[in-house]
């Protein structure tokens, strides 16, 4: 019972917050709504009990991309004055459309289909069981995702430095 | 003899494509070298086609006919598609035509074309060895390959050195024939999956289809629009006139010569053997198609202006002889209805591929008229012409040779195919050959009256021409002479190349099931 | 788990990476002007030993740690990937050269692209499937705004950045859904899982949502209508070896995976996939033709005849049979395709590269007369275009006849129409540019000359193009084994 | 003695809370909000503490008295300030936006606060030791650049966007290499648990005195992290006036100021816990309560390094400070690494272990410092040449 | 506890508005915010069915990582395009670019 108050609450927040992300005609402000959806969903993990991955949320959601989200908004900030509207001129579609998908997915996802659901309580080793899995049976997106990581990091570099002279 | 037997076709066929390697290994700069090797290569396939027909002729035909100088080397293995060439005695006279009408064809371009050499005389010998390759064919995929290498020199050859409207006219020829191409292929597929090879002998064999008249009608269709389209029957020929106005006047003369037999040959090759049940079904469509062509053809003629023009439609008007045989031989096949002696059959056959041979050769030679004249008036307006019998009376005693010839005079070439077709299509088509005779009344109304009362007849216009249209020169009259021999030789003397023929449709009908009692 | 043998599994994707780093490394401390005669160089050593050592894997047929498939399926478009990619390195030699000073990161990208089409193709999970896949995506998106001073190409890797993040998004959605559905991310398990109908009830109303969901994503990759809009943007502003790769490399990797994912993981939902891709196949070649028919910069043409030519290519998956054995089953008219079309579609972009470097543009204008400019280039380039247009005996004939065939096949007769009336309207337009190429004369243009690697790269393009049309049957070959070796049929 | 354990206490004060008769979702409330207070309590006082002494040190340092009138020896001095800047007018700037602008201070100070969950004080004496303790410091480091950013953004004014710029690349870079530092204690203890950390540590082997690397590493790196000198660019007054803090005043000043103070006291009480051995001491096992004295003991120690540097070093220039993280302090941590997990899995005596990875620790710091040293000294000739 | 559906509703709600973010907005970096609505409604449903269907077996919980990897090289690098493009032209608004069109 009060697990499903806190997961109402916590679940408010975030689709609340992620609401305002789309529709706040500030972008600095969509950005720090962001975050804190960013943080309900960290939340959210903590109650499916993945600790690791809520606090990997709040390091690489919030560390990493919000700040750099942050960041660029900043380093672009002459097109945040909010003078022209932040919605493109298909905005009304793309409300009905997503409004239909959303209805479509609930129907089915929640609705429809009967997921195979157990009752079984997270082993208490799960963290070493992730740690091994990683080097283990996904040993080879493990090491794709540094080759990824490195190419990112010097693609970004190279693309967002400074014209030379 | 083993060898000659096995390495003929083979050397015919590739000979032209060594050749335009050559071509294309010369300097641009070296023209007169360019067309020094392409005339002289060209005379091989020639003589050896010529060896082709003598040895047919003497070793095969009186042994009943059949397929002979076939080679089979596996070339797709999991498709069972070979490279399969053979010759019988429908494609050996025709494999001969096209080496003739190209070292004409030749000859006559080496002086006449002047602007980018190297690539001209290159395309030509390409465009020579896709020809041949279709002649040879008895593999699907084979057929297709060279059907379709045929088509791009020619689409070059008329967007190049054609005339003012050759971009339009050039893409028109290519897209009007590939549609059709790509339906045929798709309908090949069929024939595959039905009867698990691409091979035409075999699939004659095994007759894909026979008992179910919708699908074989389907695949019938894809074929027949592929064809149809080349040939080009009424509805499909709107590509054709203005193919053959804006090409150059060899490009004309191959493509009304060859090119429009390919998809003659097809119907007989492909689709009467392999669809019999088909193309007797929709043989009546094809006596239609044939009989519109003829007259329609016919009467357009007569509105043209354009010398150039007009021929071409001739052209529309005579392939459609070609239909009307075909398309008789087919409801003579279906058994709906019996003619009065079997023979019919085979006799409108006959004159079809006559009339495939003849067209090409009086076709052929009517578009070096054509463009002899227009090399010295550079107009192809009928109207501004006149008089022209007594400036270039050689010019004009050949030309008539030539239009008599495609008007069916007897004694010359074009009257027994005519004759031939109407012949047997009588027996079979009353109703339908007799509407097709006022396409061969109208005829002689359009060569009579429009050419020749209109350019050789009346009043010579020496303000305009004066000494600007000069008698014929030595190589168009070297270019010229062949093909009016033939036209006499055939005219007075036609039965060799009746008896290849007629061997030929003996054996197809046949094959496809049809009863000579 | 990490014994000798998977190393020697993993041969190919080690070399690539060890090259990937050298030429960093290389172009680091090496002084520019021996660098830049050299990286390519490194690339190409690194790709051809990269290409031999899956050759001389070819035939096996296991799984290699766990996540990824050492089948003859994969081995095929990673041989295509490692050729395709040797060309474009070839193509980009000069053009590279003149126009950023990063060439060795240029390179060292280009490999780890082809890295991660290596995983994406072999990959037989789902987590090692949509990171090969995203990993090529983000390497692309960098080659493409490889030239960052250029606003073209910064513009055609921010549009190609944004389509990409949704669809790769919209994908995971429909991978998340699958995961739920069967709790595992191996795909084989989840073909049996699904075929177990047990495990869930109604799952038939997952089935289109998570196919959807699931075929936005390959389709973005493959650029299918309606999730191509990226593409011509993309492919125009890119640095033209960028296009040949994203073109060729980069939509045969969407194919691949689509194929894998398809054919392993849900042969259960086999009927509506195929009704989906028929209807993706048909809106593809037509949109893609009819646009391109109006296009006047040839390598916005060739861009969308490329989304066109995806539609050909997703006939063969429309109308696969799942006997993979026989000949003409769909799956091989797929590969066959994807070979025939890398050389064809690199040869072309890499003319279109060479006119540029040429003539300083890629309109059908700066095409006007180059048979008399460059008739090396004009020549290539009419084959190329013949090839895409499918004249036998060149390349792309081969590959219409195989992907014409299953759908003959399976009697999809409104699919075959649509094909027919495709490869017309295609014709039509590559013939507009070999109008212009041949038939219009523009003596007072100067000719120009073409950089000796492209050359290479011409004369090696032009060859595979004639020697994939008439040596078919050693590609169908070849096509056939890769097909029938797909690990988990 | 028994009674001086928190263990013992806390099962003491669990009992009362049962004998309460109060249900198990209360008792975890109820918990919860006494560590809270306690921890927020703790907090608070030791920054009233921590004040003070940055104050007298850097008296000292700069021959000055320092606060002496408010309280003996000025103890009182930092309430003082803290009543005065609470009562001061608050202003919002005019083109401020405003919710971040409100949301930033408190925003601070929470990412740091939350850090005082995972340190375990004493033996048994932790808010909340989670799995990931570690990782859980590293992630809420980062919400507090996002505090700088919001503030440096919402200020509406060029010098504090600059600050925010800086503060972005500076705390991001030097996270990086505190995160390897920290690694360091993670991959060699085989835990990320704050507790389970200071259990590895028994006997004097200190992580800190095994891998002195490593702790210098991260000390300098927290250096960075807590903006102060010689890392303090994101306010440098003389350049920036005060950087993103700059239009905050009163109360909102008031809580950065907390936020800063805050963050000296964790860092040193994170570097304790990892390298310091926490709250392990002489007879800790037997007083267990020692452990929070020798904790704190440490921790002061080390803020008072933190002072000692501040009141003695200059400024570097910025570009300097991004290539000393970049060019030496990353590749010195990962080299760290490496050599930490190779020794982490050697098959040799703990001692043996223990004495050659302090070796090469030493070796790997004096060859860092050569290469340093060599290239100040090129850039030295360079600049007196010019 | 509560009942799967009520992820899997909350993940639903991110994703589409999510999407419907990055249909509506002109600003590129809002488009990218969009983007990373949707990836955290994927990453609900991954934990979820992880947690409520197969707790034993890491396999959902080792994607929601890949998944947090690539979002943030996806993000590094599109925000590096941004800044590239705002040098270039002075805009990040997807409507106002528009040299590549035909």
């Amino acid at each position: 019972m009060v697990l499903k108050v806190v997961f109402l609450l916590i679940s408010l927040f975030t689709v609340g917050s992620a609401f305002m992300v789309v529709t706040h005609r500030n972008l600095f402000s969509s950005a720090l709504f962001l975050v804190a959806s960013f943080f309900g969903v960290a939340a959210l993990y903590v109650l499916l009990e993945a600790t690791f991955l809520a606090v990997a949320q709040v390091l690489i959601y919030v560390g990493a991309i919000a700040t750099l989200i942050v960041f660029a908004i900043m380093l672009t900030r002459g097109m945040m004055s909010g003078r022209t509207s932040p919605r493109n001129d298909q905005a009304v579609w793309a409300g009905l459309s997503s409004v239909v998908l959303g209805l479509v997915l609930l129907y089915v996802v929640v609705y429809r289909v009967r997921w195979p659901v157990v009752e079984k309580p997270v082993p208490p080793d799960t963290i070493e069981r992730l740690g091994s899995a990683l080097v283990g049976p996904y040993v080879i997106p493990f090491e794709i995702a540094s080759v990824l990581l490195l190419a990112a990091l010097i693609g970004a570099v190279l693309i967002a430095r400074e014209r030379e002279i | 003899m083993a060898f000659f037997d096995r390495w003929v076709l083979t050397i015919i066929l590739f000979w032209p494509l060594l050749a335009s390697i050559w071509v294309l290994m010369l300097p641009k700069e070296k023209e007169d070298q360019i067309r020094r090797v392409s005339i002289w290569m060209s005379v091989v396939p020639l003589v050896l086609s010529a060896l082709l027909f003598v040895d047919y002729g003497a070793r095969f035909l009186p042994r009943g006919g059949g397929i002979h100088y076939d080679v089979q080397v596996t070339w797709i293995p999991q498709l069972r598609a070979s490279y399969h060439i053979g010759a019988d005695a429908l494609s050996v006279p025709l494999i001969f035509l096209t080496a003739l009408l190209t070292t004409l064809s030749l000859y006559y371009s080496a002086r006449v074309i002047k602007h980018r050499v190297k690539e001209y005389f290159f395309l030509f010998l390409l465009l020579e060895t896709g020809m041949f390759g279709v002649f040879m064919a008895l593999d699907l995929v084979l057929f297709y390959v060279f059907w379709e290498v045929g088509l791009v020199p020619m689409f070059f050859l008329i967007g190049i050195w054609g005339h003012e409207n050759r971009m339009y006219a050039s893409l028109k020829f290519f897209l009007y024939t590939l549609v059709g191409s790509v339906a045929m292929l798709l309908a090949f597929l069929a024939l595959y999956f039905h009867a698990g090879t691409f091979d035409i002998v075999q699939l004659a064999e095994k007759r894909p289809f026979a008992d179910d008249i919708f699908k074989a009608s389907l695949v019938f269709f894809g074929i027949f629009l592929g064809l149809a389209i080349k040939v080009p029957s009424w509805p499909f020929h709107t590509w054709l006139p203005d193919a053959h106005t804006e090409a150059p006047t060899a490009g004309s003369v191959i493509l009304a010569g060859i090119l429009l037999k390919l998809g003659a040959y097809g119907f007989l090759r492909i689709l009467l053997p392999i669809l019999p049940t088909a193309f007797a079904y929709w043989g009546f469509l094809m006596v239609i198609l044939g009989v519109i062509s003829i007259v329609y053809g016919a009467f357009v003629c007569m509105a043209q202006t354009d010398l150039k023009r007009l021929i071409a439609y001739s052209s529309v008007s005579h392939m459609g002889y070609v239909m009307l045989g075909l398309g008789a031989a087919g409801v003579a096949l279906s058994g709906k209805v019996v003619p009065l002696s079997p023979d019919s059959a085979a006799l409108a056959m006959d004159g079809a591929m006559l009339q495939m041979f003849n067209h090409g050769i009086i076709t052929g030679a009517l578009f070096f008229l054509v463009g002899i004249l227009y090399e010295r008036a550079h107009t192809r307006d009928l109207t501004a012409f006149g008089g022209l019998s007594g400036k270039l009376p050689y010019y004009y005693g050949i030309f008539m040779v030539a239009g008599f010839a495609s008007l069916g005079l007897p004694g010359l070439a074009g009257f027994w195919s005519e004759f031939f077709v109407f012949r047997g299509a009588f027996d079979i088509v009353r109703v339908w050959a007799a509407i097709g005779v006022i396409g061969v009344v109208v005829t002689a109304g359009y060569i009579l009256w429009r050419i020749v009362a209109n350019v050789f007849l009346g009043e010579f216009n020496e303000e305009r021409w004066g000494d600007k249209l000069w008698d014929m020169e030595g190589y168009e009259k070297a270019t010229l002479w062949p093909l009016v021999l033939i036209m006499f030789i055939l005219g007075l003397y036609p039965t060799p190349l009746v008896n290849f023929f007629n061997q030929a449709a003996v054996e197809l009908l046949t094959k496809a099931g049809f009863m000579f009692h | 788990m990490f014994d000798t043998s998977t190393f020697i599994r993993l041969l190919p994707e080690l070399i690539l990476l060890v090259t990937a780093l050298v030429v960093i490394f290389v172009d680091l401390y090496a002084r520019r002007r021996t660098a830049l005669g050299l990286l390519p160089g490194l690339s190409i050593v690194g790709l051809a030993l990269s290409f031999l050592a899956v050759f001389a894997q070819w035939g096996t047929r296991e799984v290699v740690a766990q996540t990824l498939a050492a089948d003859t399926f994969a081995a095929f478009f990673k041989m295509v990937a490692a050729v395709a990619v040797i060309l474009v390195v070839l193509a980009s030699v000069r053009y590279m050269r003149a126009r950023t000073r990063y060439v060795g990161e240029f390179y060292a990208f280009l490999l780890v692209a082809t890295l991660a089409v290596y995983i994406a193709v072999s990959a037989r999970d789902l987590i090692t499937l949509y990171l090969g896949l995203e990993t090529l995506s983000i390497v692309s998106y960098v080659l493409t705004g490889f030239l960052r001073d250029d606003k073209r190409s910064n513009e055609a890797a921010i549009k190609y950045f944004l389509y990409g993040a949704v669809a790769s998004a919209i994908m995971l959605y429909g991978f998340s859904l699958l995961y739920g559905v069967t709790g595992t991310t191996d795909l084989q398990e989840i073909a049996r899982r699904l075929l177990n109908g047990d495990v869930l009830v109604n799952m038939e109303w997952l089935a289109w949502p998570a196919i959807v969901l699931v075929t936005v994503g390959f389709a973005f990759k493959a650029s299918l209508v309606p999730f191509h809009q990226w593409a011509p943007d993309a492919y125009e502003g890119a640095p033209t070896p960028v296009t040949m790769f994203l073109s060729t490399v980069s939509k045969a990797t969407g194919f691949a995976v689509m194929a894998r994912m398809f054919l392993v993981a849900m042969p259960a939902l086999q009927s509506s996939w195929t009704a989906l891709l028929y209807g993706l196949a048909v809106l593809t070649m037509t949109l893609g033709n009819l646009i391109a028919l109006r296009q006047t910069s040839v390598k916005r043409m060739l861009a969308y005849s490329s989304i066109a030519h995806a539609g050909f290519i997703l006939m063969g998956l429309v109308a696969v049979t799942t006997a993979l054995g026989q000949p003409f089953n769909g799956l091989d008219g797929v590969l066959m395709y994807v070979v025939a079309y890398a050389f064809t579609n690199a040869g072309a972009f890499a003319v279109v590269a060479a006119v540029e470097d040429g003539t300083g543009g890629a309109t059908l204008d700066h095409f006007a007369g180059l048979v008399g400019r460059a008739p090396f280039l004009a020549a290539a380039m009419l084959i190329f275009l013949l090839s895409l247009a499918g004249v036998p005996p060149l390349a792309g004939f081969a590959a219409k006849l195989f992907v014409f065939a299953p759908v003959v096949r399976q009697e999809y007769y409104v699919l075959a129409v649509v094909a027919l009336i495709n490869a017309v309207l295609a014709a039509g337009y590559y013939l507009k540019v070999v109008k212009q190429m041949f038939f219009v004369e523009e003596p007072e243009r100067a000719p120009f000359a073409v950089a000796r690697s492209m050359r290479w790269a011409l004369w090696l393009m032009i060859i595979a193009v004639f020697g994939v049309g008439i040596f078919m049957n050693w590609f169908a070959f070849m096509a056939s084994q890769g097909a029938a070796g797909m690990l988990g049929l | 003695m028994n009674f001086l354990d928190p263990r013992i206490l806390g099962e003491g004060w669990n009992h009362f809370l049962n004998s309460l008769g109060l249900s198990s979702g209360w008792i975890v409330l109820i918990n919860g909000l006494v560590v809270t207070l306690i921890l927020l309590g703790l907090g608070l006082t030791s920054v009233l503490f921590a004040v003070w002494l940055e104050r007298k040190v850097a008296a000292r340092v700069q021959d000055r008295l320092g606060p002496n009138r408010v309280g003996p020896y000025g103890l009182v001095q930092t309430v003082a300030d803290a009543l005065k800047l609470l009562t001061k007018e608050d202003i919002t700037p005019d083109n401020a936006e405003r919710i971040s602008y409100n949301l930033a201070p408190g925003l601070a100070v929470f990412a740091v606060l939350m850090l005082l969950v995972v340190i375990p004080f004493g033996p048994g004496l932790v808010g909340a030791d989670i799995d990931v303790g570690v990782l859980y410091i590293v992630a809420m480091g980062s919400v507090g650049i996002m505090a700088i950013l919001m503030a440096g953004w919402s200020s509406n004014n060029k010098y504090a966007l600059l600050g925010g710029f800086r503060a972005v690349a500076q705390l991001l870079s030097y996270e990086i290499p505190m995160i390897l530092a920290m690694s360091v204690p993670v991959l060699f203890a085989g835990t990320m648990k704050m507790g389970e950390l200071v259990e590895r540590q028994a006997g004097f082997r200190w992580f800190g005195v095994v891998m002195p690397a490593a702790f210098f590493l991260y000390f300098l790196a927290a250096l960075a992290e807590n903006e102060r000198t010689p890392f303090d660019l994101l306010e440098a007054d003389s350049e920036i006036v005060a950087g993103y803090h700059i239009e905050y005043s009163a109360m909102k000043f008031a809580w950065f100021f907390l936020a800063f103070f805050l963050n000296t006291l964790i860092l040193s009480a994170i570097a304790t816990t990892l390298f310091l051995g926490g709250w392990r001491g002489p007879f800790v096992e037997q007083v267990p309560i020692l452990g929070i004295f020798y904790f704190l003991a440490k921790s002061f120690v080390l803020v008072f390094a933190f002072m000692w540097i501040r009141a003695t070093f200059p400024r570097l220039r910025i570009d300097q400070m991004m290539a000393f993280a970049w060019k030496v302090m990353v590749p010195t941590g990962l080299v760290l690494v490496l050599v930490a997990a190779v020794f982490a899995k050697l098959p040799v005596a703990p001692v043996v272990r223990d004495g050659l990875l302090f070796l090469v620790n030493i070796i790997i710091l004096l060859v860092v410092a050569g290469f340093v040293g060599r290239h100040l000294r090129l850039q030295i000739t360079r600049l007196s040449e010019a | 506890m509560v009942p799967l559906s009520w992820y899997l509703t909350v993940a639903a709600l991110l994703f589409v508005l999510g999407l419907y973010g990055v249909l509506s907005r002109r600003n590129a970096v809002a488009i990218l915010m969009g983007v990373e609505l949707m990836l955290n409604a994927v990453n609900i449903n991954l934990i979820a069915f992880w947690r409520y269907t197969r707790p034993d077996n890491v396999a959902g919980l080792v994607f929601a990582i890949i998944v947090l990897t690539v979002a943030a090289a996806e993000a590094a690098v599109g925000l590096a395009l941004f800044i590239a493009l705002y040098r270039l032209r002075e805009t990040v608004n997807v409507d106002e670019i528009d040299l590549l069109k035909g």
